[in-house]
């Protein structure tokens, strides 16, 4: 029954992909896609709740299991956004069908690779799902094929192949590092036994091997000198993208840096992982942050939101210790939530509105009071203000952190406030004030962002035990 | 009793949420405002009761919050005085809003956050960790936020809110940091722990600047006061009382409790901090009160004002405690938390009787009312009584407990600290100086827009406003009166709050005969409220009795006499700028840069003389501005890496690459 | 019954002193014209002409509202009370413990804020010359009177006219230089409060000059008789205060006999006529200062309270 | 034979650098090319001789794959796509070729100096390939940031590709899966740069990615 499950989570998305890659009309295919993406996260809620043994390909354990449920669950909700995004796409003709059903089955390919990087036990075979991951979010990036569209996606392209890459070396020196001690073979591949010798590793090795890793990775997290491709990529691509782009893609890169920090902290004698990632986490949230306020197109400020939330959690899992690992996983999902409910919100104002640039859309709350008021709710919640779960996070990283290195509790509040500013400031013109632009009532589905909005709220509050428990002996884990 | 509270929390967030279902129809304004009236009485009295009967504060969790830790709440004195305060502001906002609400032109964004506003100030007095004060104390700020932005359409009340929003969040970062300090790494946040743990002197010290830059923004302290007179004009008048009034005092909530109650035993030093503090806002509050022509910006101005009062007492209070002078601190802490609650009262009173004269002509500016008695006799009579009060003259409350400050000061001169020694006379002076302003500024906001000649036909044809507004301002007029009169009550009620405190409570009043209060001893000084009513009010009857009796009773309508040569337009009476004019020249030429250009036509060009005043905001310029210029300058030069070339970008990628090998090179 | 007595007392005070005010100013405009060599109205002038205005019909202002026929009465009835707390001939008075000197100048405060009101009300250009003068002034002499109550709290110990005379009259008080500063500060206060010749000229109609006359140009008949006798009130209540704290000699000492009283009001008359004296020959020796120099007037006796309450904080014997 | 063996890794390793710096030398496009066919052909041979030193049968194929796909046809491709259109003659580099190439040289110097730090014990011949192979990725990187033209960033990427190649076969038992999925990734990513060449082709008229940045988003 367990390997049913595990096998599931990777079957279905690849045989959807297959199926729905023949279909022409995309009506049906958007309604196959939603029930893949159902199935698919029927399967992820199984792995809960049974033991699965890591075999040398796959794994499931507490810090990946919490991730699968959440991003096939983020990937069940945009699916139900995109049916009525790309029917509405299709009808003012931005999108041809024959590239939908083309977009579909990339859809399900982004899912299989993700839940692939999620369960790998081998490095070698999480490399590959990445490698998969970038090359369909490459394609589906530039389906719109304007001007702006191709450069991002070429953007996307070149930096993501060079991060790759760097990853890919970084990969081939772990092995190298971990073949004397494990010997040749699959074994020196396989996570749970490196994690087991990583103290024996030569610590030279390992160092130069998490730089690189930590900078291909890195690209696909978007931490500051490496994040160029990000907002490009999340304002030209369909709006579903970029919320699996920035709901999921930079959860799963993430995810894998932290295996691969787990390895070096088990290491005594390799470098501390934690300065660096607390100083590239530090940067890119400061620079994201000054960067909201010059932005004109929504989506564009959004993914520098993204970019800056990253910052905050990489910070929080340099930091370290039990109580800022924990913000650091809290913050991981509650992020992924929030960030994709507003790309829902985003996604039907650039719709209602026409268009993306910031100037165009006003007095949201007043032409569509729903949509408005959900932007605001999601604006809040993404700036950490309190009854939303992202509050809960950030007391908890820069409180933990303000009693050991005051220093940088008081930059990483600077740039939390100056965020918060450049949201605000934004956020007056489109929600507030006369209306401008069209104002006809968006007919489209809000049940999948006030879902999203529904739950952080509720962690925001009450934090269910099981959740508690999970992150908790993660963030021991993580050390 | 904690649990009460948290049923009636809960119950003023169901409303909410009802508010959102059925803010559509007419009807919901009375239901809303009417079951947070309800709800909002309901909790004055449980609170008043607990506070009367100083039962032992018993701690509840709930398994809300932080998921190790839950949410503590827990009720004690200090807790229930400022739950009164708060609530009974509540009530009072929500009694007049029932009347006041139907001008509201777009309900559904004010109703669903009234009534969370409330339950927001009443979780934050009753929160008793870091985690679930925070949270209450930012989601207090959000909804009074959605509060002000009421109105968006006007873009000021949008600069407004956004500004209002931005100085919260940097309180809240601030109280952040200083919780952090309080919890150290381990982060236990309950406040038990935190007053188990003592901090060391230079923790306690910086906890103390970062709670004064935390619940000082909140409470509108000088340098960190200028978003309030933007927001709490902006907000409906009902919200902008319970903002002015209310709001301000749950910040010094925050600051009494974690200064006096969590830091532990205070350094002598810090009370300066807070001295000088309290004394620049005091008389800087009201000094940008006297150059405000909006009446609700001047009230707004006044508020700052009222807070460094209650920060001198706070500061006095946190004087005597360092040196153990505890009855010299318990009568500076009572002395501060009467003029709490004196505050909420007449300042909630004037901001209705602003929210009248808005909601009757329409008007907010000064320089268009004029002549209101006669139109609006009720009002005019009420807001005279809060005009009254607030300048602290004898009858009714103001007088008390700036008498009791006064007394407060009268006997810091055992204070061994030389530079106490220095400081507390100039505050006295500044004390002393803020009264005698205030008086001013309330003579001409009174003056101004009620008397004299209607200066617009908005002002000329005002109506008298509904009946539930007149029975809120006569309710709190009333209250104003009470407190006036009989102070040793309320003074005795606070005697379980110092004791909590400072462990040590003014003399007990209500023993001494004709009710006098007597704040250290017989000899020393002592007042007598209901006396000095009584007495004017006596001799008042006799003479106008004898003059009745034996002079003439005629009496006759004519022009007015104006030196003979009567004009009867309004233009020739005093504005608020004109009335202003001699207390600028006073103060206005170095504070403000006051700046009066008289642009005269030119010779035989029949054109009017244009006299136009000049001020200029210094704090704003000199504090705020650079700030943003500062923001906006970081955002240009670093706006440019949106738009390199993919080469530049891989040139980044490559630099970071080199740089972190050469550092693995170069690693020990 | 010694209730009664008390209460008695406490009468005769108030009634005292509601004569001895209009024979005050009468005094002064005597003593003033005396000395310009002139032969000047009789003394009991003020009574003829308070007698004459409580006669006459009052003339309102179309748009007066009912607070400015109200403000006389509140006016006169926070002066008088004012006056009567303030110990003249006998101390220890039974209502003086309901009110302290703080609550004193703060009954004086209110008065001034409704007579304020009163010169905006009519809605003329005068009132609000008068009213806004008025306020600016009082913005300073407030402040500088609270200072002298200070410096004299920090003294005495209290804050209590009775207690304050009574320890001026012990021998633990000696010669200190801050009682020195304090009493000329008040006699600068004084003058400003009572519109006197350096500040504001009570005998003049002049438009640019008058502060209080603007205030109170509408009102008329027995309305004006009773804010002439309040300001005439005010002016004993200011000379009696500067005598019983600084020349308290003769005051009776409460459990006083009938010729301890007897002492008491003949010091007391005294008093007033030397005050009245030097009044009058003070405003004959100086001309009438521009409004725009009463703020650096009233800053210095500002500066002379806060020199001398400073000087008592950092040393007790100073 | 252990010794000669080694020689023989170690020279074909080391003339694989050394081709890398003969890349940074060309300015011209055609000349580009040839390199860079010669490049993949060393990479070729080397894999196939560690091939036969760890008698791995496996990385014949992927040497094979490598000499095949690497050496002939995407370097034909290639000169088809540039005849197309019309940008041989262009010469497109942004730093001059001197500073260059010092920089590679640097380097190289910090590469060595990094795998040196290797403890001894991990058996030589894997520090000495892996310090050649970070040396190629390294100046693989440098041509992509030194090149404005989309083509010859393409090709300083594959360069790049070939230094991990070499570093994957370096390491002994590196499991097949990994090699596979190398081969696999390379192929299809240049069947993306084909499309998007093509595409862009359509779109811009031009290659040089100069042109594309004109029409980068939200103009400044």
């Amino acid at each position: 029954m367990n390997f049913l499950a595990l096998a599931g989570v990777l079957l279905i998305p690849v045989l959807s992909a297959a199926v729905l890659a023949t279909l022409r009309d995309y009506r049906l295919t958007a309604r196959l896609n939603m029930l893949a993406a159902l199935l698919t996260f029927m399967m992820a809620l199984l792995l809960f709740f049974v033991e699965v043994t890591p075999g040398p390909y796959l794994l499931v354990d507490d810090l990946n299991k919490v991730f699968i449920v959440l991003t096939t669950f983020v990937g069940f909700t945009t699916s139900v956004f995109s049916a009525s995004y790309i029917g509405h796409e299709i009808d003012i003709a931005r999108l041809t069908p024959t590239s939908v059903r083309f977009y579909h089955a990339m859809y399900q390919m982004l899912m299989f690779a993700m839940n692939l990087t999620l369960i790998a036990n081998n490095i070698g075979l999480m490399w590959v799902a990445i490698e998969i991951a970038t090359l369909t979010t490459v394609l589906m990036v530039g389906i719109y094929r304007t001007h702006e569209a191709l450069e991002a996606a070429w953007k996307y392209f070149i930096l993501g192949s060079v991060g790759i890459a760097l990853a890919l070396f970084g990969t081939i020196l772990v092995y190298m590092a971990a073949r004397p001690v494990i010997g040749e073979g699959l074994d020196a591949m396989v996570w749970t036994e490196l994690v087991q010798h990583a103290a024996k590793f030569d610590p030279a090795l390992l160092n130069v091997a998490f730089v690189f890793l930590l900078l291909g990775y890195g690209t696909k997290v978007g931490l500051a000198p490496l994040h160029a491709w990000l907002p490009d990529a999340h304002a030209e691509g369909p709006t579903p993208i970029s919320a699996v782009l920035s709901g999921l893609l930079l959860n799963v890169a993430l995810y894998a840096l932290l295996r691969f920090k787990m390895l070096l902290a088990l290491n005594p004698a390799a470098i501390a992982p934690g300065p660096l990632m607390v100083t590239m986490g530090l940067i890119s949230c400061i620079f994201a942050a000054f960067m909201l306020y010059r932005r004109r197109d929504i989506k564009r400020m959004f993914a520098y939101s993204s970019i800056e939330h990253m910052g905050i959690i990489v910070f929080a899992f340099g930091m370290g210790g039990a109580l800022a690992n924990f913000a650091g996983l809290l913050h991981m999902t509650m992020h992924s939530l929030t960030k994709s409910a507003i790309f829902f919100a985003v996604g039907h104002i650039a719709q209602v509105k026409g268009t993306q640039r910031i100037a165009d859309v006003g007095g949201l709350t007043v032409t569509n009071p729903v949509l408005g008021w959900g932007l605001v709710l999601g604006v809040v919640a993404i700036a950490g203000l309190p009854p939303l779960g992202i509050f809960m996070s950030e007391f908890l990283v820069v409180s933990s952190t303000f009693a050991r290195a005051p220093w940088l509790a008081i930059a990483l509040a600077f740039g939390i406030l100056i965020a918060l500013g450049g949201l605000f400031l934004r956020l007056n013109t489109i929600a507030f004030g006369e209306p401008r632009g069209p104002t006809a009532p968006a007919e489209a589905s809000f049940v999948p962002m006030f879902a999203h909005f529904a739950i952080v709220l509720m962690v925001g509050i009450y934090m269910p035990p099981v959740l508690v428990v999970g992150f908790q002996n993660v963030a021991k884990l993580l050390g | 009793m904690v649990l009460f509270v948290l049923a009636c929390v809960l119950a003023l967030l169901i409303v909410a949420a009802l508010a959102v279902a059925l803010g559509g129809r007419p009807r919901s304004g009375n239901f809303v405002y009417g079951a947070s009236l309800i709800i909002t009485l309901a909790l004055c009295a449980s609170a008043l009761f607990s506070l009367i009967s100083a039962s032992t504060p018993s701690p509840v969790v709930l398994p809300l919050g932080l998921p190790w830790l839950g949410a503590h709440f827990r009720i004690d004195a200090l807790a229930a005085f400022f739950l009164i305060v708060v609530n009974l502001g509540g009530a009072a906002a929500s009694l007049f809003a029932l009347g006041y609400g139907h001008h509201e032109e777009s309900p559904l964004r004010v109703l669903p956050f009234y009534p969370a506003y409330l339950a927001g100030m009443n979780l934050v007095v009753v929160a008793d960790d870091a985690f679930s004060f925070l949270v209450s104390w930012e989601f207090m700020s959000l909804t009074s936020w959605a509060l002000v932005i009421a109105h968006h359409r006007e873009h000021e009340n949008l600069r407004a809110g956004y500004v209002y929003l931005l100085m919260a969040s940097f309180g809240t970062l601030a109280l952040l940091l200083a919780f952090g300090l309080l919890a150290g790494a381990d982060g236990n946040y309950a406040f038990e722990a935190i007053r188990a743990s003592r901090p060391t002197a230079s923790i306690a010290a910086l906890v103390l600047i970062l709670v004064l830059l935390g619940a000082g923004s909140k409470a509108g302290v000088v340098p960190l006061h200028a978003w309030l007179p933007l927001a709490h004009p902006a907000a409906p008048s009902h919200v902008s009382a319970l903002m002015s009034g209310v709001m301000t005092k749950v910040a010094v909530y925050g600051f009494v409790r974690i200064a006096l109650d969590l830091i532990g035993p205070p350094v002598w030093w810090w009370s300066m901090l807070v001295l000088v503090i309290g004394g620049i806002t005091a008389v800087m509050g009201v000094l940008y009160a006297l150059m405000q022509h909006d009446l609700k910006r001047l009230l707004a101005y006044h508020t700052v004002e009222n807070i460094g009062i209650i920060y001198i007492g706070l500061g006095l209070a946190l004087a005597f405690k360092a040196y153990a002078m505890d009855f010299a601190a318990a009568l500076a802490l009572t002395a501060a938390l009467l003029h709490v609650f004196n505050h909420s009262i007449f300042k909630s009173l004037l901001f209705f009787g602003a929210g009248a004269v808005l909601g009757a002509t329409g008007e907010r500016d000064m320089e268009h009312l004029g002549g209101l008695i006669h139109r609006m006799p009720q009002t005019a009579f009420v807001f005279l009584v809060g005009c009254v009060a607030i300048s602290a003259l004898p009858p009714l409350n103001g007088f008390v407990s700036e008498w009791l400050t006064f007394q407060a000061i009268l006997l810091s001169p055992q204070l061994p600290a030389w530079g106490l020694k220095f400081l507390i006379p100039a505050v006295g002076a500044l004390l002393a100086l803020s009264a005698a302003l205030a008086a001013a500024c309330f003579v001409k906001a009174f003056g101004v827009s009620f008397l004299g000649r209607p200066r617009t036909p908005a002002a000329a044809n005002a109506q008298e406003t509904d009946i539930e507004s007149r029975i809120a301002m006569f309710f709190l007029a009333a209250l104003c009166l009470l407190a006036g009169i009989l102070p040793g009550l309320f003074i005795d009620a606070l005697a379980p709050v110092s004791t909590a405190l400072i462990a040590a409570s003014m003399p007990h009043q209500v023993g001494i005969e004709w009710l006098t209060i007597v704040p250290i001893a017989e000899s020393r000084s002592s007042y007598n409220g209901l006396l000095v009513f009584f007495f004017v009010a006596a001799s008042g009857w006799i003479a106008a009795f004898a003059i009745h009796r034996l002079a003439s009773h005629q009496l006759r309508r004519a022009p007015a006499w104006d030196c003979g040569y009567p004009d009867a337009r309004p233009e020739t009476q005093y504005t608020a700028s004109s009335f202003a004019q001699p207390i600028r020249r006073v103060y206005g030429m170095s504070l403000f840069r006051a700046r009066e250009i008289g642009a005269m036509p030119p010779p035989g060009a029949m054109g009017p003389a244009r006299l136009t005043v000049e001020l200029r905001d210094l704090i704003w310029d000199y504090g705020y501005a650079p700030v943003a210029s500062f923001v906006g300058f970081a955002s240009e030069r670093l706006n440019v890496l949106q738009f390199l070339t993919i080469r530049r970008y891989l040139t980044l990628v490559f630099a970071l690459l080199v740089f972190l090998l050469l550092v693995l090179a170069i690693w020990p | 019954m010694a209730l009664i007595r008390d209460l008695g007392f406490q009468a005769m005070q108030m009634l005292l002193v509601f004569l001895l005010a209009p024979l005050l100013t009468g005094l002064v405009r005597k003593m003033k014209a005396r000395l310009l060599r002139r032969q000047g109205p009789p003394l009991l002038q003020p009574y003829r002409d308070l007698i004459r205005l409580l006669r006459k019909e009052v003339v309102l202002a179309e748009n007066a509202s009912w607070l400015f026929r109200v403000i006389p009465y509140i006016v006169f009835a926070g002066t008088w009370v004012a006056a009567s707390l303030v110990p003249t001939f006998r101390g220890g008075l039974l209502f003086s413990w309901s009110a302290d000197l703080i609550a004193i100048i703060a009954l004086l405060g209110s008065a001034r804020f409704f007579l304020a009101l009163a010169g905006l009300d009519v809605g003329t250009s005068f009132g609000g010359i008068g009213s806004s003068r008025e306020v600016m002034i009082a913005t300073l002499a407030e402040p500088a009177m609270l200072m002298i109550v200070f410096t004299l709290a920090l003294v005495a110990g209290s804050t209590q006219l009775t207690t304050i005379a009574s320890y001026m009259l012990s021998s633990g008080v000696g010669l200190r230089v801050s009682l020195g500063l304090a009493l000329i500060a008040l006699i600068m206060v004084a003058i400003a409060e009572n519109a006197r010749i350096p500040i504001d000229n009570p005998a003049t109609h002049l438009e640019l000059t008058m502060v209080h006359e603007a205030m109170v140009l509408e009102y008329s008949g027995r309305h004006l008789a009773l804010i002439d006798l309040s300001s005439e009130l005010k002016l004993l209540l200011y000379i009696s205060v500067i005598g019983c704290l600084f020349v308290p000699w003769g005051l009776a000492v409460p459990p006083a006999s009938l010729q301890g009283i007897a002492i008491g009001i003949g010091a007391y008359v005294t008093k007033l006529a030397l005050g009245g004296f030097l009044l009058a020959a003070f405003e004959t020796s100086i001309a009438k200062m521009r409004v725009f120099r009463v703020p650096a007037f009233l800053g210095a006796a500002l500066m002379l309270g806060l020199l001398a309450t400073l000087l008592l904080f950092v040393s007790r014997s100073l | 034979m252990r010794g000669l063996s080694f020689d023989i890794a170690h020279m074909l390793a080391g003339s694989l650098v050394l081709v890398s710096f003969m890349q940074l030398y060309q300015d011209r496009l055609y000349a580009l090319l040839n390199i860079f066919a010669l490049h993949a052909a060393i990479l070729a041979a080397s894999v196939a001789w560690q091939a036969l030193v760890q008698d791995a049968p496996h990385l014949y194929l992927t040497a094979v794959l490598a000499l095949v796909f690497k050496a002939i046809i995407i370097p034909t491709a290639l000169h088809r796509i540039i005849v197309r259109l019309g940008i041989h003659r262009e010469i497109e580099t942004v730093v001059g070729v001197g500073p260059t190439m010092l920089l590679g040289m640097g380097l190289v110097a910090l590469s060595m100096v990094i795998m040196l730090r290797v403890t001894p014990q991990a058996d030589p011949l894997a520090r000495e390939d892996l310090a050649f192979a970070l040396s190629v990725v390294l100046l693989g990187l440098l041509m992509m940031v030194t090149r404005r033209n989309a083509v010859s960033q393409v090709i300083g990427f594959m360069s790049l590709e070939n230094g991990l190649v070499l570093a994957a076969t370096g390491a002994k038992g590196m499991p097949l899966v990994v090699e596979i999925s190398v081969a696999f990734s390379v192929l299809i990513a240049f069947i993306v740069i084909g499309i998007f060449l093509f595409r862009i082709r359509e779109r811009f008229d031009t290659v040089d990615v100069q042109a594309l940045d004109r029409f980068r988003g939200e103009r400044r």
